[in-house]
């Protein structure tokens, strides 16, 4: 099929084609970062992660609403301010219900699967209920949209670098915050051994409930990220559920270098399968090749041979 | 099993493990007699078809409880096995209803209509066997029993733990629905395999039929009951529970645990495609709605409120989660996901053994208590000749 | 009012029938002149012989939609549509003599359940007719309960055709009438020679796409550059959009329904291709879907099918504010939400040519109905169910709004099996 | 009684080589380059009661992973009665004859005393075999011979979870019992008893090691002086001394970093 295309064609397709995967990586990335936490920190299993994602991309929503009728000068800047709420609303929801759930489960995993299932039929529905079931449009300000034109024939996405700028932010937070904070440090005292974590004085509940919220939070970055290039409705978180657990236990479970690297390997394949088939088969295809992959390998990409 | 009143009649002489506790013979009669008799007898046609629909259901959330319950193995793609069941009588009913007779406008008379709008010209070779209802029964059972088998022994030689495999599952779940959807052309799509008529020449859309194919499901259920009742008595019953617990020590007594695991797996999965070849003979069609991961999760959840420990709580479970679905979204469409949602909530935080767990807490003793108080003279009479020289 | 010749096919045969028929024509114009006074109605023995729940004051119909799950957000717009026909009805009178009940069922967004739920409101509530159905997959789980029990259906969405039944009613568009005149025009007004198909991955953007194929291949003379389907619910398009940008086709035709719509318009305007410029065509985005998608994502696009909201006529004009009066200033109305409004009216005109709720002589009296008073403007039943109807291109404005550029200068005839598209 | 417990036929302790029940050669393991076992070697006789003691981390109980299974070694072979262990499922090697003890009580606790013991009934092992297992008379007798020697005849209907900690171990000793292995390790089977309990564990101890080649991983010497043949001391991974229990409690370097403190 590219018998027909001049070289410079070709080449700046290859750069934009570079750029989708590189794109697609972020919203994956994004997409796992919270789920990583929860999932691969706390090895709870959070059906309801969608959930939390779409409040965040509610409140932006909202945030545009409120900011084009009440203060048209802060527009084009709302972005920021919609961000750090989303965040706020999603972990704030998320340290709820950690509280009022999550905490009695940390034994039994695959109830916490069931549960928080039942959290997302309810949230979907309140969703429906106070936004409607239609989906909703976000207004973008003016300099969110449109191109880079990096030479006549490639063009990028300004929202798609927004996004990248973004997943690289919260990932080197989140790295930060794990691997350098005394609260990242009394997060991995906890998961390796919450009894001894908990008999130095490390206060475990309230470790387990910021660590939730924080998941969460993230969660609510990434849908308000994504309001750029997918849909607010009701139900739109479902749609990530599926990929979102996939790229974190294909990364194996507890690594954060794991997760980037799964989301990189599957943003690229699929991407790249997504230019020379049809979309459908080039998920299908994707899909069942980390599944064959993880039969193969269960422990995933990263992980460290111990003692059991 | 052979001979279940044998078997009783033992149970009160030397069996220490009888195939069923007195308690558990009243509960099945209970059963039986309300799905065989008290339904029947109350519901008028419509209502008993839909009965006969949520029991199709209870299959899937008996096999869960063998296979979640027993084994601790939660399986998040039910949906597949029930839906590849269904598929395959569908896919033999569809060809019945395609007969060039019935077909004689379409441009290749004798396939699915769907084919023919696709452009297929030949039946695909794997519609082939499904011309023959005797193969149809073997295959509808078979081939989502090989498929479970095939996916659970990679991962269980690998010892892939519980949230792992669910996980998995559930993409496989969604793997099978991008792919029945897309290939519509043999699989009839989005919209399914529709418009069923016949079953070897005996309609199945008439009421009669369909009171009749109450009553085999029904048999079938009972029957299935039975089956994961042995399985569940037997010693791979105990093994499973011990495998559970402490799956190190079961490797250490000796047993291959993967080989248990896959069993225990495909048993499950060939329950759920006894449960979609039924649906689909009740319901009059399949489609990958039945596939996916939301109906998939709703059948575990049939079995957790049931009780995910208790075979016969699985099936009041489906009925009783069934019969809210049904009543509560006819007058409240709205407070209905609330409700459900809520109910997978309480079910997991505050009755984790479900309504097997109250029935077993709070009437089971009672009723005990009393038949122990109306049996108790026969033992003093009748010694246990039989029992073990000690 | 009514023309018996229309029902000749039963002349010989049922002749008792036909007398009661007669009685119950005769009390007809009785009816239009004094619409509000039950004696004038025709004994319900006459008008239902078939056991259908019709009392001397009231006509049960049931309306069957998902009020719940991922279709709700499709589906809202046409049960307020039908809801709103019916109250219409109701206010002048009704429908021989009696007054319109509503039976409402949720389909849940499951067809099983919609399969459940026809059968009830057929066998337990013995509705007249049924308002419903949204997805072809909900539409061929019901078909068959249709059928068994003889049931009237009247289905709203355009959709892919291939089917044909006594017992349903198609009030939107088959797939060639929506599509075909659009192709022309924008083969004609736009240059449209080269076409890249996006669709999402079910029945409907395939049997679409391949008519669409053969009309651009056959009788435009053009060529489909690429042609790419996506899972329900995708949301990531920007490897198809450089393939749209590699290939480049004057025409990009567009079917992605549902929650991809959104992520699909967004992506391709932050991808730099410019809808003011390079042309595309959508059969899928109503005004109900450009809400979601947000106008200034999607303006300049082109969409085809049957209604806009903004089409000028009076017709229009008095249901748009007759909608808005009901359901709110803010909702919008879209192509479905139209066809769900004809059909209350198609089937109140059946009844009374009839003059029967007997579903048997509603079908036999509906072809050739002409409705002149549908939003639309004007359509008629054909024999084949279907309706006869315009087809109109609209421009989409940053308002959420179209721009009618061109309406099909006939009622293009209905064709839902069509001889070499297949 | 004693026709549950068979005694194996006794061999003479002055066997050639080949004769050994197991050997260990060269055997070593590493986790992420910390060689938890380095280069072990040491072969067990028929009917020999070998214990194995050293120092807390010197990778005595890698050793019973080891060839049990549970770990896969890096290097070095098992051979038992001449069959490499190293290449073998767990549940082969236990079929093989070779029966582990954990050092926590690793029983079933949903499940009742004589289930436990019915587990470990070494018939039907296999799906189908599970599927088809009969409890006959044969089984019960062996399951009620057990159930006395292991001081347990009264709770054979309690659920596991109810015993006490020292019951506990006694019937995972019981569930070993039943399997009848020729090779038994056990990993500290006193820890963590009352005196009373210990007193009785040491008895039954005494009762069931004989006719089989016993590896035992202990800390209290006076039991390990009671009942060993022969000592293997391990540090850090490796065998620092072997041999009688008076000749490695006079090795000094025993002494230095062992028994010294």
């Amino acid at each position: 099929m590219l018998g027909d295309y001049s070289l410079g064609d070709l080449g700046a397709i290859f750069a934009m084609q570079g750029f989708a995967g590189l794109i697609l990586f972020s919203v994956y990335l994004l997409m796992a970062l919270g789920l990583a936490i929860i999932f691969g920190q706390m090895g709870v299993i959070n059906m309801a992660h969608g959930e939390f994602m779409i409040l965040g991309a509610y409140v932006t929503y909202l945030c545009s609403t409120f900011c084009q009728t009440y203060l048209p000068a802060l527009f084009p800047i709302y972005f920021f301010i919609a961000m750090g709420l989303a965040f706020l609303a999603s972990g704030a929801l998320g340290m709820l219900v950690e509280w009022g759930l999550i905490r009695f489960l940390y034994k039994r995993p695959l109830d916490t699967l069931l549960a928080t299932w039942g959290l997302s039929l309810i949230l979907q529905q309140a969703y429906r209920s106070i936004f409607g079931a239609r989906e909703v449009g976000v207004e973008l300000p003016s300099w969110l949209i449109g191109s880079v034109q990096v030479t006549d024939t490639i063009e990028i996405p300004i929202n798609g670098l927004f996004v990248m700028a973004v997943t690289i932010l919260i990932t080197v937070c989140v790295a930060l915050l794990i691997f350098r904070s005394r609260f990242g440090q009394q997060v991995r005292a906890v998961m390796s051994n919450r009894a001894m974590a908990g008999a130095v004085g490390i206060d475990t509940e309230k470790v387990d409930r910021y660590t939730f919220g924080l998941g969460c939070g993230i969660a609510g970055i990434a849908g308000s990220a994504f309001t750029m290039i997918g849909s607010t409705g009701p139900t739109s978180g479902q749609l990530y559920i599926v990929d979102t657990f996939l790229i974190v236990v294909f990364g194996g479970a507890a690594s954060l270098l794991g997760t980037i690297a799964s989301a990189f390997s599957i943003s690229q394949t699929q991407s790249t399968l997504e230019f020379f088939l049809s979309g459908s088969m080039a998920k299908v295809i994707t899909l069942l090749a980390v599944v064959g992959i993880l039969m193969l390998r269960p422990q995933g990409l990263f992980t460290l041979k111990v003692r059991r | 099993m052979t001979n279940p009143v044998q078997t009783l009649t033992k149970s009160v002489t030397v069996n220490d493990n009888p195939f069923m506790k007195p308690v558990e013979w009243l509960s099945l009669f209970l059963l039986a007699g309300v799905i065989l008799v008290v339904l029947p007898l109350m519901l008028d046609g419509f209502r008993l078809n839909l009965v006969g629909k949520y029991l199709t259901y209870a299959f899937v959330a008996l096999g869960l409880v063998i296979c979640w319950g027993y084994a601790g193995i939660l399986s998040l793609g039910q949906g597949v096995f029930f839906g590849l069941g269904g598929y395959g009588m569908a896919m033999y009913l569809k060809l019945e209803a395609s007969s060039i007779e019935n077909t004689k406008i379409q441009s290749t008379p004798g396939i699915p209509d769907f084919m023919d709008w696709n452009q297929i010209t030949a039946l695909p070779w794997f519609w082939q066997p499904f011309k023959s209802l005797p193969l149809t029964i073997v295959l509808a059972v078979a081939v989502p029993v090989l498929f479970a088998m095939l996916i659970s022994f990679a991962m269980f030689k690998r010892r892939v733990g519980g949230t792992y495999f669910a996980i998995i599952t559930q993409a496989i779940a969604a793997i099978l629905t991008i792919l029945i959807v897309g290939q519509q052309g043999y699989t009839g799509g989005i919209n399914g395999i529709t418009d069923l008529r016949t079953l070897h020449g005996w309609d199945i859309r008439t009421d009669s039929a369909k009171f009749i194919l109450y009553f085999v499901n029904g048999g079938l259920l009972i029957a299935c009951i039975l089956a994961a009742q042995y399985v569940k008595k037997s010693k791979l019953g105990r093994i499973l529970v011990a495998m559970r617990d402490k799956e190190d020590r079961v490797r250490f007594s000796g047993y291959s645990v993967a080989g248990f695991k896959v069993f225990a797996f495909c048993f499950a999965a060939g329950l759920a495609a006894i449960g979609g070849a039924m649906f689909t003979l009740q319901v009059g069609f399949m489609s990958p709605s039945f596939v996916g991961i939301v109906p998939s999760i709703e059948m575990v959840i049939y079995a957790a409120v049931g009780g995910r420990l208790s075979l016969f709580g699985a099936v009041w479970g489906t009925l009783l989660v069934n019969w809210a679905k049904t009543s509560f979204s006819e007058s409240f469409p709205d407070l209905w996901l609330f409700g459900l949602g809520a109910l997978f909530i309480a079910v997991v935080l505050a009755f984790p053994n479900g309504l097997a767990g109250i029935w077993r807490e709070h009437i089971e003793p009672r009723l005990t208590r009393r038949a122990k108080s109306l049996q108790a003279p026969e033992p003093a009479i009748v010694p246990p000749h039989g029992a073990p020289a000690e | 009012m009514a023309d018996d010749t229309e029902t000749g096919a039963d002349h010989g045969l049922r002749s008792p029938l036909r007398r009661r028929l007669l009685m119950g024509l005769a009390g007809a114009p009785a009816l239009a002149l004094m619409p509000r006074k039950a004696w004038a109605a025709p004994p319900t023995a006459a008008v239902n012989t078939t056991g259908l729940a019709v009392t001397d004051t009231e006509v049960t119909v049931g309306i069957l939609h998902s009020i719940t799950g991922t279709m709700a957000i499709s589906e809202t717009g046409a049960q307020e549509a039908e809801k709103l026909a019916i109250q219409q009805i109701n206010d002048a009178g009704g429908v021989l003599g009696r007054k319109i009940k509503i039976i409402q069922e949720d389909g849940a967004s499951d067809w099983p359940t919609f399969a459940e739920k026809a059968k009830k409101l057929l066998v337990n509530d013995h509705c007249a007719a049924v308002m419903g159905c949204w997805t072809s997959a909900s539409r061929k789980a019901v078909l068959p309960v249709f059928e068994q029990y003889n049931g009237l259906l009247y289905y709203p969405t355009f959709y892919e055709g291939l089917e044909q039944s006594k017992n349903v009613f198609y009030t939107g568009q088959e797939a060639t009438q929506q599509i075909l005149a659009g192709l022309d025009w924008v083969h004609k007004e736009k240059g449209g020679d080269s076409f890249y198909f996006i669709g999402s991955d079910y029945i409907w953007p395939r049997t679409s796409n391949k008519i669409a194929r053969k009309h651009v291949e056959n009788v435009l003379k053009g060529k489909v550059v690429g042609e790419e389907y996506f899972p329900l619910g995708h949301t990531q398009f920007n490897s198809v959009i450089n393939k749209i940008k590699l290939t480049k086709p004057k025409v990009i035709f567009a079917d992605v329904v549902g929650g991809s719509n959104v992520a699909f318009y967004k992506q391709l305007k932050a991808a730099g291709i410019d809808l003011s410029k390079q042309v595309l065509m959508t059969i899928s985005v109503t005004e109900d879907e450009i809400d979601g998608i947000g106008g200034e994502n999607i303006a300049g696009a082109y969409a085809c099918m049957k209604y806009f909201q903004s089409i000028d006529n009076e017709n229009n004009k008095a249901f748009v504010a007759a909608f808005k009066k009901m359901w709110g200033e803010k909702t919008v109305i879209g192509d479905v939400t139209q066809a769900a409004y004809l059909g209350p009216f198609l089937w109140k005109m059946a009844c009374e040519k009839a003059g029967s709720f007997d579903v048997d002589k509603v079908v036999a009296a509906s072809p050739g109905i002409e409705f002149k008073g549908a939003p639309e403007g004007y359509v008629k039943i054909d024999e084949n169910h279907h309706l006869w109807s315009k087809t109109r291109v609209g421009k989409a404005k940053t308002d959420g709004q179209f721009e009618i550029v061109y309406t099909s200068p006939e009622l293009i005839k209905p064709d839902p099996f069509p001889k070499g598209y297949q | 009684m004693n026709a549950a417990i068979l005694p194996s036929p006794v061999v003479g302790a002055e066997a050639a080589p080949p004769d050994y029940l197991l050997a260990v050669e060269a055997l070593t393991v590493s986790f992420d380059g910390f060689k938890a076992v380095n280069d072990v070697s040491f072969y067990v006789d028929p009917d020999e009661i070998r214990v194995i003691i050293g120092p807390n981390g010197a990778g005595k109980t890698t050793v019973l992973d080891l060839i049990c299974g549970r770990t896969k070694a890096s290097a070095g072979s098992i051979k038992y009665k001449g069959q490499e262990l190293t290449k073998l499922s767990e549940s082969a090697i236990v079929q093989a004859g070779v029966g582990r003890k954990f050092q926590t009580p690793s029983i079933y606790d949903d499940l009742t005393v004589f289930e436990n013991l019915e587990i470990s009934f070494p018939r039907g092992r296999s799906v189908f075999g599970a599927l088809t297992f009969k409890r006959d008379a044969e089984v019960r007798d062996r399951i009620h011979a057990i159930a006395e020697t292991i001081f347990l005849k009264d709770q054979l209907k309690e659920r596991a979870e109810f015993l006490s900690h020292g019951q506990k171990q006694w019937l995972e000793i019981g569930m070993l019992l039943i399997q009848d292995p020729e090779l038994l390790m056990l990993d500290e089977p006193v820890a963590g008893m009352s005196v009373g309990e210990r007193i009785k564990t040491a008895e039954l101890l005494n009762q069931i090691i004989k006719g089989r080649s016993v590896l035992v991983i202990e800390h209290d010497m006076k039991f390990v002086e009671d009942i060993a043949h022969r000592v293997t001391v391990l540090h850090q991974g490796k065998v620092l001394s072997e041999g009688s229990m008076d000749r490695v409690k006079n090795d000094p370097k025993v002494i230095e970093v062992y028994l010294g403190h």
